[in-house]
């Protein structure tokens, strides 16, 4: 299996004729995505280099080619609009790489996406892969093999290091899920477990967290109660002062709270291992499975 | 960002909420005619962007026009967490019988905003949510209706069993709420919002942080910022589009992603040492972006080696190189550079650096492990 | 409620619509005076709350000041569906190259409201549903977001090809959401949404209908209300509080719940007769209630017999027959009476209204039959 | 069985010292409903003249009792915060007998409950009933006999005639829904009979509409599809003039649509039958059974 998306994902790409979304477009393509269009409002009718149909509007590229999922590039004062017409045009996944979002603008996008079932990755992140599959973001695919692994994750290039780690360890993974770095994302850390609980493929979770929130230590909840899969952790921010925000909008200590200790603790507490280096990783993950 | 107490208070005031009256004023003498024309006793307030004010000597009752002069002359200049104070704002002072707190977030679980009360105001917040949990009252907000009249109604009398005070506190909390959406607040809070002798009931202290996402839409606010009350470097990063906090240590990193440019730093203590610095370049990252991180970071004489920490995706790492290339050519660089380089274009870039006197690592563990040796040597 | 157009354009303006400019006037002399301001030619409007004034020849252009004398005399005093015409407004005529249609209501389904428009304006938009559906785009409008960017290029594509009236369509239609939001509208229309000639958006018709229950808020919108242009017998029934709709038969009826007087009405028809008005006196009525709907009611000289039908639960029997002993005291009542009461205090009424010359029915069937006879008689 | 409500409900009364909150609070208590709490702001503390608390809060009441139902009598200006403040509080199911809600506060309510999973009966509504069980509104209770058969009605007195008949005739209920006159209101006649498809009690429905809107064509469609429950209809405003609003806001015949004839045609079309008059009701139900 894997998670959320998978051969049969098809993909419309919302700023496909940017320079961010021309690139990735391409290298998704490459990887073996299926991009079914890309829109951009006032360029329907055009064709990119790779030959991918583009459309005006959300409503007919998915009209037109029966597309599920959209990836969005498109610059964050337009994000909110973008995400909101992917909802209304029916696609049930809509992955928001665009960054600098207000966080009032998904204070309400939230909702508006709930009353139409639709579920968001991000914004301000990396996308998801499910290796050999399909990607639907932006990290290098290369990297990444097909395995038992799953990795959430608030950060990019961290995730990165860390995946390359599992690769040439021989860990290959089931889907990573780049959830992105704002406070208020469309999926968190939990939701993002709860995906991975059903997954068969998904032998062990790796969670890369971060400073900032609670997320990692209602994730440690969860697990305490009960989580069909094994899992590691990574918690970024150690060092990161209080009151500073740490490049991320999500990643800031605020009043004693969201600290590196303080999560590291709560995974400790109820058995979950937490590595100290990205690279110790992949020897945690190989000791439990 | 951050704005100061005394923009806070009037883009309060001007969403309804009750603000005593105030002068932002630059010397002891302008004190004194600010105190003369508000009528005393006023309150002589340091305009800092951080919190602790009043513990810090910051915060000061002046009785008559000249203590006014007294405080603003002992309160300018002041140091406070590393900033100078350089302005203060004189403002008329209110006879408090009971104080509260009042504040404003997004909350990350509910992903909507939430307003926190307490009638326990005056004091540290968190301080409080430690001790008394008790006291603070939670209550989720919906953008689509704002604050419901059943919510004023729970917080009120939460925090007063006076109905007039009541009436008032309510007013002011959904003024708050407006000032908070309005702004593209991340924070908001009054603490404290204060019932004085005579029944009323005043916003004496103000605080707002506005969501740096939001600014595009904020221009009014945008003008507000206060460069001269951040660090050059902060400041210098932000122009240039890098994100760069100052640390205490010795070893300076560039790193391309905020959560590999915390894990960068946390490995740095790993192994032993402290680094100098938080510093982002972000996602696709030019020569330039490059050329800047290096003159920020050389800016701190504590710096005794740098390490470069790319994993390239969209960051090209011949870009990177090439910005090094650049930087070298350009500062006087006397400190080691420790180069790792993994992804996109990795050969190219290694072909650039080839001849040159910087150390390569093959991975983000030997470049921290080199790093550390050089800082050291 | 329905305003008159002079109004809607009114609030359509204060909303940010581009709107001719116009005058309401009474007299065909001040008319002259309003086309010479306005400068010809101008459109004579009558004022009456029905559609279809075109057709009914009440709406007509004058191309010179006297012209526009004529044609309000004309129009002035006009029976349009009943209603007499009082006010015609004079505005200035814009000269057409498209029209549009542009409408919002709330959609029943998605329990949102629902903007829909059409290149094919200026007729009648029932008809484009019926013969041309594809000429009508709709949209669902989030109340927390407004209407969305995206929404707006959609529904402007759908109308123009030019960039620049697209823009001014975009702008219009921002502008008639925020106006029917802002009055507890139930209907807001432009029909036509017009393009001239130098690619100026103009709004030459307005109609808007407000949400009865929403007139709690709108103190000015509740002013507006013209009674002159309503049925006497609907208006002293609102004033009431009854519910009150005068139809063309005989047999009149007085019913506790909108369902049931609807299906007493039913069952008059059914069993072969017509009847004279639907009247629902609520719930918890009052004998007050009672007597002033029985008041209504006998205005229409068509009235041949009147049926009480009342199935008794929060409204009272005893309460109702109290209300009709007392209205033939007070009203001179020549026409029978025919009285079905069953539930709450039914044996009460019974004995109250026991030696009245009412006619009592067990059933509404049989209270039904019972009237039509009684008219026929 | 029976649907929405039963032995185990329980109620909490907003707005209980007012008159008719009051009254109706009792006559609930007489019919064998449990009433558990009453709020009324700034009343809370003293105890109604059955004995039934009264809370300033939802929040304290819901807290105190573990009721799971509210019923809403406040004027229409304070209802849809009633509302709110029910689901805030926790409440799975909403009652709102109230009449005059603005449409547009109805519009920003329904959301705000469908975030929080609550159902709203209502507003302008008689409230639900499964005789023998619990009553949870304003209907005469010594009409209704317990019966397999579920009725759904827009309207309120009609509905008491229509079960009048049905009772005399031998014809008990399973459950009475009053969905309220409104034209949007927080469950229709789909929802209600999706409610009724699953109730093994239940085994013919009657649908009692009337002019306006087209819950009678979308459920005449629904039946067509296949629906569980024997369907017997009634449909009030045959003699209803276009463009008038027949008491009810809901009930207003707009430009051809909306029309008693056109509901009463696409009922037929599939086969369920019509009646004429409120009276013939429980001859054609007898006939299906």
């Amino acid at each position: 299996m894997s998670v959320l998306i998978d051969r049969e994902t098809k993909v419309i790409v919302q700023g496909i004729t940017g320079r961010d979304g021309a690139f990735h477009a391409k290298e998704m393509i490459e990887y073996g995505t299926q991009v079914a269009a890309g829109v951009t409002p006032g360029k329907g009718g055009q064709k990119t280099d790779c030959g991918v149909p583009v459309f005006d509007t959300m409503e007919e590229a998915v009209r037109a080619t029966g597309a599920n999922t959209s990836v969005i590039f498109v610059p964050a004062v337009f994000a909110a609009d973008a995400v909101c017409e992917a909802a209304d045009a029916g696609v049930s996944l809509v992955v928001c790489i665009s960054e600098g979002v207000p966080v009032q603008d998904m204070v309400r996008v939230l909702p508006y996406l709930g009353e139409r079932g639709t579920r968001l990755i991000g914004p301000n992140c990396p996308g998801i892969i499910s290796p050999g599959k399909s990607k639907v973001g932006i990290m290098p695919g290369d990297i990444h093999r097909e395995g038992p692994i799953g990795v959430v994750s608030r950060s990019g290039t961290l995730t990165y290091e860390m995946v390359y780690h599992l690769t040439r360890n021989g860990l290959g993974q089931s889907t990573c899920i780049g959830i992105g770095g704002d406070p208020v994302a469309g999926t968190n850390i939990l939701d993002a477990m709860e995906l991975f609980a059903g997954d068969e493929q998904t032998e062990a979770l790796v969670l890369i967290g971060e400073i900032g929130g609670s997320d990692e230590e209602e994730a440690a909840a969860v697990i305490e109660a009960g989580y069909p899969k094994k899992v590691v952790a990574f918690i970024a921010g150690r060092t990161a002062p209080a009151g500073k925000r740490m490049g991320h909008a999500g990643a800031i200590v605020t009043g004693g709270t969201g600290t590196a200790a303080g999560k590291v603790a709560a995974f400790e507490a109820v058995g979950v291992e937490v590595a100290e280096t990205p690279e110790e990783i992949a020897g945690i993950v190989k000791n439990l499975l | 960002m951050k704005i100061h107490e005394v923009e806070a208070r009037k883009i309060f005031e001007a969403h309804g909420l009750p603000v005593p009256p105030s002068r932002l004023v630059e010397s002891p003498e302008v004190a004194r005619q600010a105190a003369e024309e508000l009528g005393c006793p006023v309150v002589v307030k340091a305009q800092v962007l951080v919190g602790g004010r009043g513990k810090a000597g910051g915060v000061k009752l002046a009785g008559t026009p000249s203590e006014a002069v007294e405080k603003a002359e002992a309160i300018l200049g002041m140091e406070i967490k590393g900033l100078t104070v350089k302005k203060v704002l004189v403002a008329s002072a209110v006879d408090i019988t009971r104080e509260f707190y009042a504040g404003l977030v997004i909350d990350r679980r509910s992903r909507k905003p939430l307003m926190m009360v307490s009638p326990a105001g005056g004091i540290d917040i968190e301080e409080v949510a430690r001790t008394a949990p008790e006291k603070i009252l939670k209550v989720v907000i919906d953008p689509m209706w704002g604050i419901l009249p059943f919510q004023v109604r729970r917080m009120t009398s939460f925090l007063s069993g006076n109905r007039d005070v009541a009436r008032q506190i309510g007013r002011a909390l959904t003024a708050l709420y407006r000032a908070f959406m309005a702004v593209d607040a991340s924070l908001a809070e009054i603490n404290p919002l204060v019932e004085s002798p005579d029944g009323k009931v005043w916003a004496i202290d103000a605080k707002i942080n506005i969501d740096d996402n939001g600014l595009y839409r904020q221009k009014d606010i945008t003008e507000l910022r206060d460069d001269s009350a951040e660090d050059e470097g902060e400041v210098e990063a932000r122009l240039k589009g890098l994100s760069f906090v100052k640390l205490e240590g010795n070893v300076g990193c560039i790193v391309n992603g905020a959560g590999l440019a915390m894990a960068t730093m946390d490995m740095i203590k790993h192994y032993g040492a402290e680094p100098a610095n938080f510093l982002d370049i972000g996602g696709s990252s030019s020569p330039e972006k490059v050329l800047a991180a290096m003159h920020i970071i050389l800016r701190d004489r504590n710096v005794r080696s740098i390490l470069i920490n790319i994993f390239g995706g969209i960051t090209r790492c011949d870009d990177v190189a090439a910005g090094l290339i650049e930087a070298r050519k350009q500062l006087g660089i006397d400190v080691p550079l420790v180069v790792r380089l993994t992804g996109t274009n990795e050969d190219k870039a290694r072909e650039l650096l080839g001849g040159t006197e910087l150390i390569p690592a093959a991975t983000m563990d030997e470049g921290v492990r080199k790093a550390i040796e050089m800082a050291r040597a």
